[in-house]
């Protein structure tokens, strides 16, 4: 009965009595729900148009902000240094094309996300050799990032707004939106839709494979440090980020693979969430949830719905 | 293993009855109102241009789709919502239009699979593949190599079937669906993509099984010929409605089949 | 203290005069120091600079002296990750050259190692981590915790609390929060905690931080906001630590009640707070800087000439000196071991002895030219930590600087404790060995 | 080893299958790939079911002198036929299971067969429709029940059914025992055995009748001299109604108990006999060759390192391989071991990949075999042997002892066989073996069989220094050029083609100054050779006539103008002149036969123009022939086609008298 | 080279279906075994204990998801759960119960794993894929949190860790401090042979073919007859079975004790390496898989140092640890390029060519 009290009444009167932690709560959800969205946004992209379900994906977040950051380190001012990183991440995308994508060409898709899992063994290994393994801050300013935050009176209660999450949720906004044009109005980006649905028809739009993959990971890669520039500016830049990525797979099946709308709308209800979850129901059994209630949250929701939220009905057929 | 409840048919009896059945997807008719019969010991042919609703209707027989409305009775007892297996242990068997075999495993693999009904041993003796497991499998095995024998496959059978050509495996199909020991077998297009050599050796294999087992035979198939020297009855399905239904000649002059079906064909 | 370079000149100079000799035998008296480091992985952070410390210093020791006693060290780094799985291969790459102590430098290798260690001859030295119950050198001969344990840094941190609220009534009734590493090392507080709080009738709230969720911790802070907790207490770990006091800067809990156990006090850790990290405050037992003589031998032997991978600017920094006074341990142990034993070459049964009756006082510690970096330590057979005295650190933006005395833990609250945990060690692991190592008089 | 003077007196097939049965009952007898396994069949078994199957015969109306043919492959059921029969004292008449109705007709009809047992519904097919012209033909039995369920079976019958009707009367009675103790002791040495219809190249098959005594001393004859025992094993696949298949897989497995296996289908008996692994084969040479070819195209593409490897080995083998094999003395240490070595990395594999690891003796025969691949296959440890046998003579005629084994020569007379060669060269040999007749034809028995007992060969011979048997050409093939010399196309065409880059050699002479010829390079081998050394070519006549590809030839004819020379007789058909056709001889073309054989005379017409270049001294010769394409489509293709001169050799042998 | 087939023809179906039906694979497999138990009589600890003693747990773990993934195409990432599962209960079972030989219950403890697998497998009916293999992600960080929060299943540790107690066998200590590399090594190849045995029994049977009909056509499968949820279900049963054995393995016959990390999801991610790099759906493809992915770097380590010595570049620790990561990423990719299926099929290739040698085909 308590118990029973516990679990239906108790968060519930929490939420009314103090409707600023909630709003904080629905905040801070919505801030991780929009990292995560971006994370999973890099999955989605590459996976729309190749068919990769690209585990690398996290190294690469730290790998971009790893490389921004070590740079600036070494010296570089910090806008050479995002474009050098833009460079960089090109280069990736060229030599993952090149030395992954094209000899591995129509092979199964498990083969394909193994050698991912080989990409972020090598990543790590690259980035480590190069940058050290120790953490690095982020160069929020120099990126004229906002920092500071703002308390709002709200509800009779304080709901504080950092400065550095608006910035993520405008940029992810921002990208998002680029990506949506990019997609709709451009040649290339029709070409990658219309990948996804078969790669012949991809060729009569008169772009190559090759093109149509690099231009894929590089755009992935470029997700990659907007989420490695945002998330390193909320802890910061190391290794242990790349942990995680892992997130967005709870993401991914509530989106679906291959819907950039879904990806976002997951990244928030998984977001929103887990903090809702973990901050009201949490303490019933010791905290410490939020590691596998996404993914419970997604496995109860797959089982309503197999395809995802925004995934095609599939039927059967023989 | 007949369950003991299940009426011993005789030859010509009705095995399978569709009645009144409808199917739909959504808002789309696959199915609508289609009712005939199918009797023990026959060659029973489904024809019907594209789209006509033919294997939407194997698929409602063993299972795999459920009728929005009608009913199937198959030896006598109807199942509503039966599922796939359960027909597969009632004793229907099919092949697929487009071969649906298990690319991985060999041959032999392939038709063993195919007696995986019959084979009772336990997790406990498979897990020591000895005793009686192994004398099960031995057991079986010797009923598939009469089955290879039969359909003139030695050669193959220690291929996997991924490597063979498309009428090999059609015919390798035919053997997996043959070592169910099925009362009633559905054949999905069975020559489809065949030269004239494959589908004569075909249509051998289906007279010989019909007449050598006494299996009842559903089968679609586009080729005209193949049809009408094969089949005891033909059913004719257009835009999932039943057109007709009769002897090969009677359909052969039907007005309605002609202008559907035939003419085109001829 | 030159007439003592003298003749650890004159006895180098003849050892390299005895080792330039075609005798082969004596160019291989070496004493072989295994170093188990994590300059990768997740850890790498707070594993690098401990790294650095301990292998500046031993080399510091081969550059200047010759070594210890006049033989040479043969110090070799095995990379860990802070994975279990290559800690234990480690081990057994190591094991068969004969180490004369091993450090493995994560909880969980060194849960592993435990058992084997008296199997093994090989002592393992875990410096304030590990398994708190191997204090008690009754029951665990082979294994030392020195110089404090979880339970000692708990305790000291709830007088610090205690001294600032002024007194342990004030206690009562106050929320205390421990954020920690949702781990067995993060962990290791709680039931010291648990029991104080019922002692003193303050609330204790938990906030468990999961491995993964190390850099999201937004949810956490989120609980802590609501349960606003008077002092909040850190058992963290690598990219934890950091982002912990960053998430209490931007959340604005007071920093002055945000306080860290020893391995929550790294250069790093604070600086990512950026100037709201500014008054976090953190356990340590030995200073901060390089203003020491032997820190200044390292710079002058080993990082000046290259042979060290540390910057120049970042020896004295509180992990690099964490890991020169483990470092410091080690030596000591082993050139104790030559003292007890009359031996050159000492093995790991000897050092087990030698850092038995450990005795740095500050005489030595002044011998050492570390005066004043630490306080005095002592080893006895049966107190394998000896629970020495701990004090508060604070960031004052850029640096750590020293905001307390000496603080001695609550021995008599953790001793009991930890032989109780001991003997349910033992219990629980049926054949657990009886000690039948002799002890030997400290020295 | 048992001889028919063996006191117990076993002198039939069903006899010694009973003794088989005493003796080694447990020991397998009969083997046959089927239903995916190897189905095994003990003596005893066998003893059992051959009994039985008597009395089914008998139940079917089966008598003695009766007459039962047999059409099919290679299958126990099948061989247990003939022994069933000659319990009954009945004849088998094996028939070729590839000949076409109309051969089958006459051969039943010949024969007057009364019963006919077939291994499936295909055979069954054929002797039903042949069944009106053999009035004779009562019932008809079968192996295979596949396809054969409606037939009408009022006088068709499953072998098993048989037998089980058989096991039944040999159950109900010991009427059935009695009968089968009866016929098994009636039947005499001398009676006929079996009748092995020949197909002679020309006119209507011939009935060779031979009696027990010949089969049976031929079987000893042979199993005495390869010294076979019951652990042997032999593989069946060559026709049933070919003598050496009747020898070999049914006569001397009985006399020696050893295990006759019996391949799944004719395609799968390179498979088969890899499995089985067997002790004793025969295999005509044109399956060695094959397999030596497969072999060497397959090397080709192997690995460098591999290829090199190999090379190095079989030249080893070739330097050394025989004389070990041989035991002969004065090979050194060194090169045992390096053959060991060897024999490890490649001969050993290469024997198991052809299935002979176990073989114990090889032999081949029929047709010469080329000395490089007889060599080839020594040198690597196969025990390979050529003999000289006929239908008329029970197989043996000569073999080749152990030791003395040479590929230009098929050896001694085997023992008990008398040898000499008429003034035309012709071989005429007396033996055990020697056939009672021809069946039914009296005047071509008195044509082959002279007075005292001699068979005429057909084949040209003599014997060399060695007193070895060389067989040259069909004796009514040999020609003599104008100076009288003695010209054996075959032979010299033979020689040529061992090489493997020469597919088919024309040679002429007869009547002539001197010997030319026409030759067709192998596109395979040469195409391969080509690609090594860089010759590029565009089409077959381009690479036909390449100026390198002459130059290769003419050392092949220049290495066979050597051999000649060498050879007693022989020097006087030296190749003067030589051509490099234009085109493959086709046999689509009429230039060859259907089973490849040339056809001199048709070639010599259509090539009009070249033979009178070769004779007429010019350099080169224009010639249009028209040709069949694949897709049935005419067309003519010109050439002009160069012809070279060749150095001969002077005589060594002296020319020995043909009369040994 | 060494196949020497000829002679070795089946007479039975049972021989026909051996699993090694060449006599040579035999004698390979004899001498492959005889060696592994010879080389516990080298005394090589370091051999044992860091290289072959966790070698053969992994190859075992790598069957057990293997036999998922592999055989029946169900995805798992949920490896190292299913392994802490067996080691928990196999913790629990060994200090409640310390009469019963531990062996025993090494080998039970795979039932409860099974169980939880069952539990888990049980979305597999409307799941496929990708998304299965999110879904078993939520077992394994699940589990893992338990693991660590429900301190009942490390009987109240302070450590928060599970420690093997002395247990022996016939008097000699098999598991605790006191047991010797060599005891331990022998006690853990026994149990691999015997239950990759097991395994090959399996997968060789009716329920290997079901799993595999299921894996490349499951429609077809159920049209056949076969209960797709219930054959799913069993292969989760049984791959967490040799998981979770395994898992107790690890801890109790190599580590000695672990902290609940030791199961978290590198460790499911290794596993899958494994299986993925040694061939999926093939039994000695595991054992290739593990020796690659967990001998190699080993390999390395050693092998690295020796290597660039001689140049001149004396590299620390760390940079060997990511040259390690770089060139193991690296050959993970190259080893897929070169052969999609895995190790497995290298060796089937190589063993033809054995066979056909010294032919190239």
């Amino acid at each position: 009965m308590d118990l029973l009290f516990k679990i239906f009444v108790e968060p519930f009167a929490l939420m009314v009595s103090a409707p600023d932690l909630l709003a904080q709560t629905l905040w801070e959800g919505l801030v991780g729900g929009v990292l995560y969205a971006l994370i999973a946004l890099g999955f989605v992209l590459i996976f729309k148009a190749s068919g990769v379900f690209n585990f690398a994906q996290g190294i690469m977040v730290v790998f971009a902000a790893l490389t921004l950051v070590g740079l600036h380190e070494k010296g570089v001012p910090a806008v050479l240094a995002l474009l050098l990183t833009i460079a960089v991440m090109f280069v990736l995308a060229v030599a993952v094309e090149r030395v992954v994508l094209k000899p591995l060409v129509n092979q199964p898709d498990i083969i394909l996300f193994m050698a991912t899992f080989g990409l972020t063994y090598f990543l790590v290994g690259l980035g480590e050799l190069i940058f050290g393994g120790e953490p690095k801050v982020m160069i929020t300013r120099e990126l004229f990032l906002p920092q500071g935050a703002t308390d709002l009176q709200l509800f009779g209660g304080v709901v504080r707004i950092q400065h550095i999450d608006v910035a993520a949720a405008v940029v992810a906004s921002l990208m998002i939106a680029a990506l949506a044009v990019f997609f709709s109005k451009t040649r290339i980006g029709r070409a990658l839709r219309a990948v996804a649905d078969s790669h012949k028809a991809a060729l009569s739009v008169g772009i190559s494979l090759d093109q149509i993959w690099i231009i894929v990971w590089f755009t992935a890669g470029i997700v990659a440090l907007v989420t490695g520039i945002m998330w390193g500016a909320r802890s910061d830049v190391s290794f242990a980020l790349q942990i995680i990525a892992l997130k967005a797979l709870p993401v991914l099946i509530l989106g679906g693979f291959t819907s950039i709308p879904g990806a976002i709308v997951g990244g928030l209800i998984i977001g929103v969430g887990e903090k809702i979850g973990e901050f009201y129901w949490g303490p019933l059994i010791g905290g410490g949830i939020e590691t596998w209630l996404a993914y419970v949250i997604a496995l109860l929701f797959l089982l309503y719905r197999p395809q995802g939220l925004f995934g095609e009905k599939i039927i059967e057929r023989i | 293993m007949r369950a003991p409840d299940t009426p011993i048919l005789a030859k010509g009896d009705v095995l399978l009855a569709v009645e009144n059945v409808s199917l739909s997807f959504g808002g789309v008719k696959a199915l609508t109102d289609v009712s005939f019969d199918i009797r023990k010991g026959e060659i029973r042919a489904i024809i019907g241009p594209n789209g006509a609703g033919k294997t939407s209707m194997l698929n409602c027989i063993n299972g795999f789709y459920h009728p929005t409305e009608g009913r199937i009775t198959f030896k006598g007892a109807t199942r509503r919502r039966m599922r796939p297996y359960e027909a597969a242990r009632g004793g229907i068997a099919r092949t697929f239009q487009n071969v649906a075999l298990f690319k991985g495993m060999t041959t032999l693999d392939n038709i063993m699979a195919g007696r995986s009904l019959k084979m009772r041993r336990g997790f406990f003796w498979q897990a020591l593949r000895q005793g009686p497991a192994l004398q099960e499998e031995v057991e079986h095995r010797r009923v598939v190599e009469d089955i290879i024998d039969f359909l003139e496959i030695q050669a193959i059978r220690k291929v996997p079937v991924g490597k063979l050509p498309y009428g090999l495996q059609k015919r390798v199909e035919l053997g997996r669906a043959l070592a169910m020991e099925p009362e009633l077998l559905l054949l999905d297009e069975p020559m489809a993509g065949m030269n004239l050599e494959e589908k004569e050796d075909m249509s051998r294999f289906i007279l010989d099984v019909n007449q050598q087992f006494g299996t009842t035979i559903a089968l679609i198939e586009h080729d005209m010929g193949v049809v009408m020297d094969l089949s005891d009855r033909v059913v004719v399905l257009e835009y999932g409605r039943k057109i007709a239904d009769g002897k090969p000649e009677e359909i052969k002059r039907d007005q309605r089949v002609i202008d559907a079906y035939l003419g085109v064909a001829h | 203290m030159a007439f003592r370079k003298l003749c650890l000149g004159a006895l180098t100079a003849a050892l390299a005069g005895a080792a330039s000799l075609p005798l082969p035998a004596i160019a291989q008296e070496t004493i072989y120091v295994p170093l188990f480091t994590y300059r990768t992985g997740p850890f790498a952070g707070s594993g690098i600079p401990v790294a650095n410390g301990k292998h500046d210093y031993l080399m510091m020791l081969n550059e200047r002296d010759g070594g210890i006693g006049g033989v040479k060290l043969v110090i070799e780094e095995c990379e860990t990750g802070y994975d279990t799985k290559k800690g234990v291969e480690c081990y057994e790459a190591v094991k068969s050259k004969g180490p004369v102590m091993i450090n493995p430098w994560s909880t969980g290798i060194t849960l592993q190692l435990i058992p084997k260690a008296g199997v093994d001859k090989i002592p393992i030295l875990s410096m304030a981590y590990g398994l708190s119950a191997a204090a008690d050198g009754n029951v665990f001969p082979w294994v030392f915790y020195p110089p404090a344990t979880y339970w000692d840094g708990a305790s000291v941190f709830l007088k610090h609390v205690a001294a600032t609220e002024g007194g342990f009534d004030k206690l009562k009734g106050k929320t205390i929060g421990l954020i920690h590493l949702d781990a067995p090392y993060g962990k290791e507080p709680i039931p010291f905690l648990e029991t104080q709080a019922k002692e003193h009738g303050f609330n204790l709230k938990l906030y468990p931080v999961a491995a993964q969720d190390m850099q999201n911790q937004s949810s956490i802070w989120l609980n802590i906001r609501r349960d606003r907790p008077d002092w909040l207490y850190i058992q963290g770990w690598g990219a934890m630590n950091p982002t912990a006091v960053k998430e209490a800067a931007r959340t604005g809990f007071p920093m002055d009640r945000l306080v860290g156990v020893w391995f929550a006090g790294g250069e790093d850790d604070a600086r990512a707070g950026g100037a709201g990290a500014k008054g976090y405050k953190s356990l340590n037992w030995h200073a901060v800087g390089a203003d020491f003589p032997a820190l200044q031998d390292i710079i002058k032997h080993v990082v000046d000439k290259g042979k060290s991978q540390t910057p120049k600017d970042k020896v004295g920094e509180n992990y690099y000196n964490r890991g020169v006074y483990n470092a410091m341990l080690i030596a000591e142990g082993i050139r104790n071991a030559q003292k007890i034993t009359g031996k050159k070459v000492v093995n790991g049964e000897d050092v087990r002895r030698g850092l038995e009756s450990l005795n740095i006082d500050e005489a030595r510690l002044k011998e050492l030219g570390l005066a004043g970096f630490a306080a005095p330590v002592k080893v006895t057979c049966s107190d394998h930590s000896g629970h020495h005295a701990i004090y508060i650190q604070q960031w004052d933006g850029t640096k750590w600087v020293r905001a307390s005395d000496w603080i001695e833990p609550m021995r008599d609250k953790v001793r009991p404790m930890l032989e109780a945990a001991a003997k349910d060690y033992a219990e629980k692991n049926t054949g657990w060995p009886k000690r039948t190592e002799p002890c030997d008089k400290s020295s | 080893m048992l001889s028919s003077a063996d006191p117990r007196g076993e002198h039939t097939f069903p006899q010694l299958i009973a003794r088989n049965a005493r003796v080694r009952p447990a020991r397998t007898a009969f083997r046959h790939k089927d239903l995916g396994i190897w189905q095994s069949w003990t003596w005893a078994e066998v003893h059992d079911a051959v009994r039985a199957y008597a009395v089914g015969l008998h139940a079917l109306g089966l008598r003695r002198g009766g007459k039962v043919a047999i059409v099919g492959y290679n299958r126990p059921r099948l061989y247990w036929t003939m022994a069933a029969a000659q319990w009954l004292g009945a004849v088998p008449v094996p028939v070729y299971a590839d000949s076409v109705a109309e051969e089958m007709a006459y051969v039943l009809a010949h024969a007057e067969v009364t019963h006919a047992v077939a291994q499936d519904q295909e055979q069954v097919d054929k002797l039903l429709s042949v069944s009106e012209r053999v009035p004779t033909l009562k019932h008809i039995l079968y192996d295979e029940p596949r396809g054969l369920r409606d037939y009408d079976h009022s006088r068709l019958h499953p072998i098993d059914e048989v037998i089980d009707e058989g096991r039944k009367r040999l159950a109900d009675g010991p009427e059935a025992a009695d009968l089968l103790a009866r016929e098994l002791e009636a039947t005499q040495p001398a009676d006929l055995a079996i009748i092995l219809y020949t197909s002679g190249t020309t006119g209507r098959p011939k009935g060779v009748m031979l009696t027990y005594e010949n089969v049976l001393r031929a079987a000893e004859i042979g199993c005495a001299f390869d010294k076979l025992n019951e652990s042997d094993e032999i593989i069946a696949y060559l026709p049933i109604a070919w003598v050496g298949d009747h020898i070999f897989s049914y006569a001397q497995a009985i006399v020696a108990g050893l295990c006759v296996n019996c391949p799944e289908s004719p395609d799968t008996v390179v498979e088969d006999r890899r499995e089985i692994g067997t002790t004793y084969a025969f295999a005509p040479p044109r399956v060695f060759e094959n397999m030596l070819t497969l072999t060497m195209v397959r090397m080709e593409d192997a690995g460098a390192l591999k290829r090199r490897m190999f090379k190095f080995f079989i030249d080893h083998a070739n330097k050394v391989g025989e004389k070990i094999l041989n035991r002969e003395r004065g090979v050194s240490l060194w090169d045992r071991l390096l053959w060991r070595l060897g024999d490890l990395l490649v001969y050993g594999p290469l024997k198991n990949r052809f299935g002979l690891t176990r073989i114990k003796v090889g032999y081949t025969a029929g047709e010469a075999i080329g000395p490089e691949i007889f060599k080839f296959y020594r040198s690597i440890g196969v025990n390979l042997k050529q003999l000289y046998g006929q239908t008329e003579a029970s197989v043996y005629v000569t073999m080749q002892p152990d030791g003395e084994i040479r590929a230009d020569t098929v050896g001694r007379p085997a023992p008990q066989v008398e040898i000499r060669i008429d003034e035309n060269g012709e071989v005429l040999y007396r033996s055990p073996g020697v056939f009672l007749g021809y069946y039914k034809d009296p005047e071509k028995t008195a044509e082959t069989k002279t007075p005292d007992g001699f068979v005429r060969s057909g084949d040209a011979g003599f014997f060399d220094q060695t007193g070895h048997l060389r067989i040259i050409d069909r004796a009514k093939d040999v020609g003599r050029l104008r100076d009288g010399s003695l010209f054996p196309p075959k032979y010299v065409e033979n020689k040529l083609k061992f090489y493997p880059n020469i597919k088919e050699a024309v040679a002429f002479g007869d009547g002539r100054e001197y010997v030319a010829c026409f030759i067709n390079i192998d596109l395979v081998a040469v195409g391969n050779w080509a690609e090594r050394h860089g010759v590029t070519y565009g089409s077959y006549q381009e690479l036909a006539g390449h100026p390198l590809v002459y130059d290769m030839i003419e050392k092949h004819v220049d290495e066979v103008n050597r051999s000649l020379a060498s050879e007693p007789r022989m020097g006087g058909a030296q190749i003067k002149r030589f051509l490099i056709l234009h085109k493959e001889l086709d046999a689509d073309d009429g230039e060859l036969t259907r089973t490849q054989k040339v056809r001199r005379g048709f070639i010599a017409e259509r090539y009009a123009p070249l033979i009178k270049a070769l004779y007429d001294g010019s350099t080169e010769a224009d010639i249009s022939t028209e040709v069949t394409f694949e897709d049935g489509r005419k067309g003519v293709i010109a050439a002009r086609v160069k012809i070279r001169d060749m150095k001969t050799y002077p005589v060594e042998a002296p020319a020995l008298e043909m009369a040994a | 080279m060494f196949y020497r087939e000829a002679g070795q023809y089946k007479t039975s179906y049972a021989a026909d279906m051996a699993v090694f039906p060449l006599r040579e694979d035999r004698i390979g497999l004899a001498v492959i075994i005889l060696a592994a138990y010879a080389l516990a009589f080298t005394r090589n600890d370091f051999l044992l204990q860091a290289v072959m003693i966790p070698f053969l747990i992994f190859s075992l773990a790598a069957i057990g998801l293997n036999l998922l993934t592999g055989y029946a195409g169900l995805l798992s990432l949920g490896t190292g759960g299913f392994m802490g599962v067996g080691a928990y209960a196999c913790y629990k079972l060994m200090t409640a119960f310390p009469e019963v030989n531990v062996l025993v219950w090494i080998l039970l403890s795979g039932f409860f794993s099974a169980a939880v697998g069952v539990l888990f497998g049980l979305p597999s009916l409307r799941i496929k894929g990708f998304y299965l293999a999110v879904a078993t992600l939520a077992a394994q960080f699940f589990l893992q949190w338990a693991f660590n929060r429900i301190p009942w299943l490390y009987n109240y540790n302070l450590s928060g860790a599970i420690e093997a107690p002395l247990r022996t066998l016939f008097g000699v200590p098999i598991i605790g401090p006191t047991a010797t590399a060599e005891v331990r090594y022998l006690v853990v190849l026994t149990l691999v042979i015997g239950l990759t045995w097991v395994a090959s029994n399996l997968v060789h049977g009716r329920i290997g073919r079901e799993w595999m009909a299921i894996r490349d056509m499951d429609i077809a499968a159920e049209l056949m007859g076969i209960k797709l949820f219930q054959t799913k279900l069993l292969a989760f049963a049984v791959s967490s079975y040799y998981c979770g054995v395994a898992g107790a393995m690890l801890v109790f016959l190599w580590y000695g004790g672990a902290e609940y990390t030791v199961f978290d999801i590198n460790q499911s991610f290794f596993i899958l390496f494994m299986v993925i790099i040694g061939g999926l759906g093939s039994l000695i493809g595991s054992f290739f898989g593990a020796a690659l992915i967990f001998i190699m770097p080993i390999g390395l380590g050693i092998a690295l140092p020796a290597l660039l010595g001689p140049f001149g570049i004396n590299v620390g620790a760390e940079v060997i640890e990511q040259l390690r990561f770089m060139i193991v990423g690296a050959l993970i990719i190259f080893f897929l390029i070169v052969e999609p299926h895995g190790l497995a099929r290298l060796w089937q290739i190589a063993k033809q060519k054995l066979r056909v040698w010294p032919f190239p085909y």
